[in-house]
């Protein structure tokens, strides 16, 4: 059962030529997660752009803060809901630095949507297993709030997500939505707890197997750390998962966004163009031991 | 179209005649180095001793440092001002075969999907006369690439130097129309057309070096995994950026700010894959190690390129092995998989 | 120093030497050569049958050579601990090989000539230097008769005369023949403010204790006249001044502002040709005993200790304090500290007060089981250090050491460390290291970098 | 030379001694040689000693771990000792194969004598002190002695001051400072706001290869102060300014280690003289503290101690 | 900053512990010395990299003052006499380079000595003002000029 994964859209080119000319927004809200991840709500600051604007979960833009540079993060909001965007970003480097110390009412730089995104359609109908690490429950939860708000077109759905301890957990708001909310069965766990945590603590993929959903008629959505996603991996063939039921996202450096500059190149396909979604099938022909 | 010719020495009329509504660029050396600079009306004398330019004239579309926008903090925000290159259209006069075929093909990667505007115009405001080679480097392999010296069908128009006299020949339909609104020039004879044919086989027998390219596709995909032989290859590597900064069709580039908050430009520069820098993450750097970039490189050219675009993304100019410091050759890495 | 000998929390550790110190402040690990004293502590009682039986007299240090020791002896009677000790050198069981009479009367067997050298390491946290100050030898002043005159003596050998426990027992008598001296010259600044013997500093006591000496003199022989050649009495402590004005007035010696240029013998008498520059004129003193106030050095082997415990010393062999006027007890190595003669010649009020000062900073360092330091300490990026070490090289506190982890996969790998605790944050190291792994809290050169950026605005 | 070379390495590699031999190897484009790095003795046939030898080898030591048996020439023996200083490379990690040298031919020099294009010169043997320069149907000779790179003229040790093994015979000292100095001394004549310019059109010219960096055995570092960007000195894009201040602070991380082997101006692509700004510095640290780089391999490395009696009149 | 009358712009880096406490001095001594100089403190002249001095003139500044302890009175014992080194070979490459030596000023100056601070730094904005303003990193150099 391969699930096809768009490779060519040309349409959802936003700017008029200039493709690395950057839209300035208008930062709403900024939500500090852990002490070193932080949430942004922004918009656009004309309304004509914002019209003309659409996404899927899934997709990333390229960031700009001016005069330190650009950065790529995944748009972290759901295609349904377009008041406004967010993303996610986690103090790392230059840019990320940059980004952590704009506050509400500043400015930053958006382009894009680039890259593929997660296949809605063919997981139509499916049971849907969403594995998350540390910051990588942002690409995550955009497909998410998108499976949430048409929610009986899926079967039902298993969130896991993980952190290494309590004060990293991030998104506790959408955390305590999806647990209360009963159409998901959520899962959290820590890889260290504290005294204050109650909740379970261990590593997510003995807690994954643990949970043991059943590969019939699933598909598993899974983003995170390099480590975390080969572990991950590994759980998921043992609970029977095959390799085209398996979607993830992948990690690498990318700086133009649109498959010119090379960094992104593994094998004939730039992440950037072609990814960041793949089914691990895909990732394990066109991947060797580069990771 | 039939061939056209001018005398060597008139060769500074026909190019100030050029000039009027174009800028034209041709090979000079006057840094000491040999590169493709604005014609300063006089002296034509590249002719004599012209093999080819050091920095490739892709230089010349896609420049080692770019400026692509002005930004500036204004009251309500920031304005954005975009910085194209300018309109006028210009001349490239004596860009050799390899390199035209060399442009051609990354073409194909700044037109892909995303449109590249800064090269894109760049190259619809050129227009490139080419210039055949008729004494070819110790270091060129473009024969075995099925490129020949003599003929190009990736410029406008194609010269020839015969003894005394150009032979012009229009190739594309620009090219021709430029050619038809110029005066000065006589009709080719036939005995110097043969003597252009007979120059180009002969270019085309001189080229001793040549690279072999037989099933290399599922040779290199078969290879990717001899960690030995991709060591062994690149341990004498300096993993400096020559080879690829030299290299006409390699296009990789960085995009940075100026370091300035309040008003500044955002910058694209040339970058390389052969710095460790190129793909690292604040985790990990899957290519960290000198071996996996020097293959990463090899096999973007012969592998995943040809898999993309469908064909090799290298002319056989030969640039990369006479520019690298320690002389390693990409005919005995690709020959040796 | 019976005192300390016996509190619990002391543990003296004589007739030893400190070999090598490692480590730094709060965890210096320190080699102690405990030389073999040739008698068992714990057997002997003391009784010093030993010393009085031993057959060999040599002249004694203690006693500056006015007095002869035995081989086997305790430098002064109230030494601590009372346990003698065998100068190997001199003691004939080791240069002729046999005599043992020490042993044979040693009712507590305690004397064993087989004992070796113990060597102990331990951990300490912190190390105060004490180790004092040497005498310049005045036998290099020619006109001082080149110490060819027995009755030509230093400060400190009169002392021994005057001492009680002194070689005569208190009674102050001339070398050469015995006899009481009736005119005794002190002569100031023997060695001290004399550039070309290269002392150029004033040693600061010799002033004092040479008026105290003619005071002991005059209450010792009533009928003395002490006569004192000085460049400029220094007095400068407590009540310092009026002692020496007591001096003079009670005691009657007489002070002579002028320097002596040539002492020489006649008959049994030794003539002292010297200037009075206040009466400008030549003096000659007829003298049964010359006094030299001779310079305090510092100890002979001062630089190899300090070499040993890392701290820097000046050019004389003093030991050169963190601050002249901030920070005189401490050193620039920290938890090393200075007490007394061996930072600079001290008088005995200076020496207890900087002797409490270190004692107290040793008490504040050890108060709390962490150090409280300035943060402004470097770090090093391990991940991109090209170990060429030349940080090492350029640190003046030797605060980055090399060390060896196991990375998670077993392999070891050697990286640099900063030890927080020992870099007081001058940066020299950030500003060497090439490839800038190097940061300094507090200083760092993304905040030079701003500042730059802000300055050319 | 060569047989001896051979019969060296083959030994080395035999008994173990050493796990790599780094020499030279023939070079696929005429008249250069290229790095041989090889364990296996069957290459070791593939290494040649002759005029062209230009690669400074002391820079792979501190990449390639494990004993390594090395060719080295006057020039670059004094960057393995500079290297040996800075805790780089342990000695006895190291076998060295000295070779005694007479001078490298710079081919940009061949050219302007012969006036034909390198191409067309099919062989060039040495015979004595000159160069017979065969082109297809003519002949030339060259004075050795004209073609030589510039640092030669002023090699103190064209014999290696540290080996295990000598390839051959001493050769004594060329000692001919102006010539080897005439490109400084003609640049030191002309006043301050020429000199700022030559280098800034010199740096516009660069495309921040990092040949000049990469190339030197003594930018050993893990990572270049380049790379930083917490706070970013220097633009990753290559600005004329920026060039300029990366080799200006290049050259003073590099003075006092720079043996002047003259590879970074022989890679450089574009062409700039940066010996001019190297050479500059090994006077002024012989000048100024009588040091020079790679002769004594127990020296402290020169910016790491400090003598009482260092020159301070510039300081007010 | 109308260029009519150009005021020399200049940056000064002082060591702690003696020339930032003589300048201090300098100050409440009531000693004038002019106000074109910034001063940024840095621990040691042996912290002060030459990237500095580059990086200050390449933002346009007229000049760079370095300023630590006499030699033998650093507070950290050698910083200066490294520093010394440095800024010797330093010294000699900006000038060979073509940036007007005036620019580049070194000195030492101990904590006492108020009055030395005041005069070196007065000297030095003099030897800036006649070199004139710092065009050396600007993109446009008019043959003029």
């Amino acid at each position: 059962m391969m699930v096809a994964v768009e490779k060519d859209k040309g349409d959802s080119l936003m700017e008029g030529d200039n493709v690395y000319i950057p839209h300035v927004m208008k930062i709403e809200k900024v939500i500090e997660e852990t002490q070193n991840i932080k949430t942004f709500h922004f918009n656009f600051k004309d309304e004509t752009q914002k019209a003309q604007f659409s996404f899927k979960s899934g997709q990333f833009a390229e960031y700009s803060v001016f005069g330190v540079g650009e950065a790529t993060f995944c748009i972290s909001s759901s295609p349904t809901r377009m008041d406004h965007l967010e993303f996610s970003v986690m103090r790392v480097g230059k840019v990320t630095q940059a980004i952590h110390e704009l506050q509400e009412g500043d400015e930053i730089g958006f382009r894009g949507p680039y890259g593929n995104w997660f296949p809605l359609d063919s997981i139509q109908g499916k049971n849907l297993v969403f594995v998350g690490g540390g910051i990588g429950l942002a690409p995550l939860r955009s497909l998410i709030w998108n499976v949430l708000d048409n929610r009986d077109i899926y079967k039902d759905i298993v969130i896991l997500y993980g952190a290494r301890s309590p004060a990293d957990l991030s998104f506790k708001y959408d955390l305590e939505a999806w647990d209360k909310d009963d159409r998901v069965n959520m899962y959290t766990t820590v890889d260290r707890g504290d005294e204050s945590w109650t909740g379970r603590v261990g590593l997510i993929p003995p807690v994954l197997e643990e949970i043991g959903p059943s590969p019939e008629n699933t598909v598993a959505i899974t983003c995170g750390p390099p480590i975390m996603i080969k572990f991950t991996l590994q759980s998921l063939e043992k609970l029977g998962f095959t390799h085209d039921q398996i979607i993830t996202t992948l990690e690498m450096r990318m700086k133009c966004g649109i498959g010119k500059c090379g960094r992104c190149n593994i094998g004939n396909i730039y992440v950037c163009k072609d990814g960041p979604v793949f089914t691990y099938s895909q990732i394990r022909n066109f991947l060797s031991d580069e990771f | 179209m039939g061939y056209k010719k001018i005398k060597k020495d008139q060769l500074n009329t026909f190019l100030s005649e050029l000039s009027k509504d174009y800028t034209v660029v041709l090979p000079s050396r006057s840094g000491g180095q040999v590169v493709f600079a604005p014609w300063d009306g006089k002296n034509t004398d590249f002719l004599d001793w012209y093999k080819n330019t050091i920095i490739p004239p892709k230089a010349l579309f896609f420049p080692p440092v770019e400026e692509m926008f002005r930004f500036r903090k204004g009251e309500e925000g920031y304005e954005i001002e975009e910085l194209m290159p300018d309109k006028r259209q210009q001349i490239i006069f004596g860009i050799r075969p390899c390199d035209a075929r060399a442009l051609k093909i990354i073409d194909m990667l700044f037109a892909d999907t995303y449109k590249d505007p800064y090269y894109l115009r760049r190259r619809e405001n050129s227009l490139l006369v080419g210039l055949s080679c008729n004494e070819p480097c110790d270091t060129c392999f473009c024969a075995s690439l099925d490129i020949s010296p003599g003929q190009s069908e990736d410029v406008d128009i194609l010269c020839t130097d015969v003894s005394d006299n150009l032979l012009i020949e229009a190739i594309s339909e620009k090219g021709s129309n430029l050619l038809s609104e110029m005066s000065g020039l006589s009709d080719a004879g036939s005995e110097e057309e043969s003597k252009a044919k007979e120059m180009r086989k002969s270019a085309k027998e001189k080229i001793a070096r040549q690279i072999n390219l037989s099933g290399l596709q599922e040779k290199m995909r078969s290879n990717f995994e001899n960690r030995e032989y991709w060591e062994k290859a690149s341990k004498k590597c300096m993993a400096c950026g020559i080879c690829t900064y030299v290299c006409p069709t390699c296009h990789c580039f960085d995009i940075n700010d100026e370091n300035r908050k309040k008003e500044g430009k955002r910058v694209r520069s040339w970058d390389s894959c052969k710095f460790p820098l190129f793909t690292r993450m604040p985790m990990e750097n899957p290519r960290h190690e000198k071996w996996r970039r020097m293959r990463q490189r090899y096999h973007h050219k012969f592998e995943y390129y040809p898999m993309n675009f469908g064909t090799i993304a290298c002319t056989g100019c030969g640039r990369c092995i006479r520019e690298c410091p320690v002389n390693v050759d990409v005919t005995e890495i690709i020959g040796g998989i | 120093m019976v005192e300390s000998s016996q509190n619990e929390n002391i543990e003296i550790l004589t007739y030893s030497e400190v070999e090598e110190v490692s480590g730094y402040i709060g965890n210096f690990d320190v080699r102690i050569r405990k030389k073999a004293r040739l008698v068992d502590m714990k057997k002997c009682t003391g009784c010093g049958t030993c010393y009085q039986k031993c057959p060999v007299k040599v002249p004694s240090e203690f006693d500056m050579e006015t007095g002869m020791r035995k081989a086997i002896y305790i430098p002064f009677p109230q030494a601590v601990p009372n346990v003698p000790v065998i100068d190997k050198v001199n003691c004939r069981m080791f240069t002729k090989g046999k005599c043992q009479i020490c042993q044979k009367l040693c009712q507590a067997e305690a004397v064993d000539y087989e004992q070796e050298d113990e060597v102990i390491e331990d951990k300490f946290g912190a190390i105060v230097v004490a180790t004092g100050y040497d005498l310049f030898d005045a036998s290099v002043y020619g006109e001082y008769g080149g110490g060819r005159f027995k009755d030509v003596i230093s400060g400190l050998q009169l002392e021994r005369l005057i001492s009680p426990a002194g070689p005569t027992g208190g009674h102050i008598v001339r070398p050469s023949d015995g006899k009481e001296p009736k005119n005794v010259v002190f002569i100031q600044c023997v060695g001290s403010r004399d550039p070309e013997k290269g002392f150029p500093y004033c040693s600061s006591v010799c002033c004092m204790y040479t008026a105290k000496h003619a005071v002991l003199l005059k209450e010792h022989i009533p009928d003395v006249q002490t006569n004192i050649f000085y460049m400029d009495i220094r007095s400068a402590g407590k009540n310092y001044e009026q002692f020496v004005q007591r001096t003079m007035e009670q005691y009657g010696a007489l002070y002579i502002r002028g320097r002596v240029s040539k002492i020489y013998q006649r008959g049994d008498k030794l003539i002292v040709k010297g200037a009075d520059t206040l009466a400008g004129s030549q003096v000659e003193v007829e003298a049964d005993l010359v006094v030299l106030a001779t310079a305090i050095t510092a100890r002979h082997d001062s630089k190899e200790l300090a070499k040993i415990l890392g701290i820097p010393y000046d050019q004389f062999g003093f030991f050169t304090e963190l601050h002249p006027k901030l920070a005189p007890v401490e050193t620039v190595t920290s938890g090393v500290f200075l007490a007394g003669a061996c930072q600079s010649p001290k008088d005995i009020p200076d020496t207890v007060a900087a002797a409490s000062g270190a004692a107290v900073k040793v008490a504040a360092l050890f108060s709390g089981d962490f150090l409280s330091m300035e943060p402004l300490v470097s770090t090093i990026d391990t991940s991109v250090c090209s170990m060429c070490k030349a940080c090492i090289e350029v640190c003046p506190y030797k605060a980055i050491q090399e060390e060896e982890i196991t990375l998670r996969d077993g392999t070891k790998k050697k990286q640099l460390k900063v030890l927080e605790s020992v870099c007081h944050g001058c940066g020299a190291c950030v500003s060497t290291c090439r490839s800038s792994c190097i940061m300094l809290k507090g200083m760092t050169d993304e905040q030079i970098f701003e500042e730059l950026m802000a300055v050319a605005q | 030379m060569e047989n001896k070379l051979k019969e060296e390495a083959r030994k080395l590699l035999k008994e173990g001694k050493v796990d790599y031999i780094v020499g030279y190897g023939k070079g696929t484009v005429k008249f250069r040689t290229s790095p041989l790095i090889t364990n296996k003795e069957e290459d070791i046939e593939g290494l040649v000693i002759n005029p062209f030898i230009a690669n400074n080898l002391s820079r792979y030591p501190a990449e390639i771990k494990g004993k390594l048996g090395i060719v080295v020439k006057g020039c670059d023996s004094r960057s393995l000792v500079s290297l040996i200083q800075d805790n780089k490379v342990k000695r006895d990690d190291i076998v060295i194969l000295g070779v005694p040298c007479e001078g490298v031919v710079d081919i940009k020099k061949l050219v302007e004598q012969i006036g034909a294009d390198i191409d067309q010169v099919k062989e060039i043997d040495k015979e004595g002190d000159n160069l017979i320069v065969k082109m297809d149907g003519s002949k030339k000779t060259v004075l050795f002695g004209d073609v030589i790179f510039d640092k030669c003229f002023g090699c103190e040790y064209p014999t290696p001051l540290e080996y295990d093994i000598l390839l051959g015979s001493e050769v004594s000292p060329r000692v001919e400072l102006e010539k080897s100095l005439k490109k400084i001394k003609e640049f030191e004549d002309i006043n301050a706001p020429e000199r700022w310019r030559y280098w800034k059109e010199q740096f516009s010219k660069c495309i921040r290869c990092y040949a000049c960096r990469n190339v030197c055995p003594a930018c050993f570092c893990e990572r270049c102060f380049v790379d930083v960007n917490i706070p970013q000195w220097i633009t990753t894009y290559g600005s004329w300014q920026d060039n300029l201040v990366f080799q200006l602070i290049r050259t003073l991380h590099v003075a006092g280690r720079c043996s002047d082997c003259g590879e970074c101006e022989r890679s450089c692509p574009v062409g700039i003289t940066l010996r001019s700004l190297q050479r500059k510095m090994v006077e002024e640290v012989k000048g100024l503290f009588n040091y020079e780089t790679g002769v004594d391999k127990d020296a402290p490395p020169v910016f790491t101690h400090y003598e009482a009696t260092d020159p301070e009149e510039f300081i007010k | 900053m109308e260029e009519t009358k150009w005021e020399p712009k200049v940056v000064g880096f002082l060591c702690h512990w003696c020339s930032y406490a003589g300048a201090d001095l300098t100050g409440s001594a009531r000693m004038e010395y002019p106000h074109n100089i910034r001063i940024i403190r840095v621990p040691c002249s042996g912290r002060i990299d030459p990237m500095f001095i580059l990086r200050a003139l390449q933002n346009g500044l007229d000049g760079v003052l370095v300023s630590g302890c006499h030699p033998g009175d650093c507070h950290y014992q050698s910083g200066n006499f490294h520093a010394r080194r440095k800024f010797a070979v330093t010294r000699k490459l900006l000038e060979y380079v073509g940036i007007e030596p005036e620019r580049v000023q070194f000195s030492w100056v101990a904590a006492s000595e108020g009055p030395k601070m005041a005069q070196v730094v007065k000297e030095f904005v003099e030897g800036v003002r006649k070199v004139g303003p710092n065009r050396l990193f600007k993109d446009e150099i008019k043959d003029g000029e």
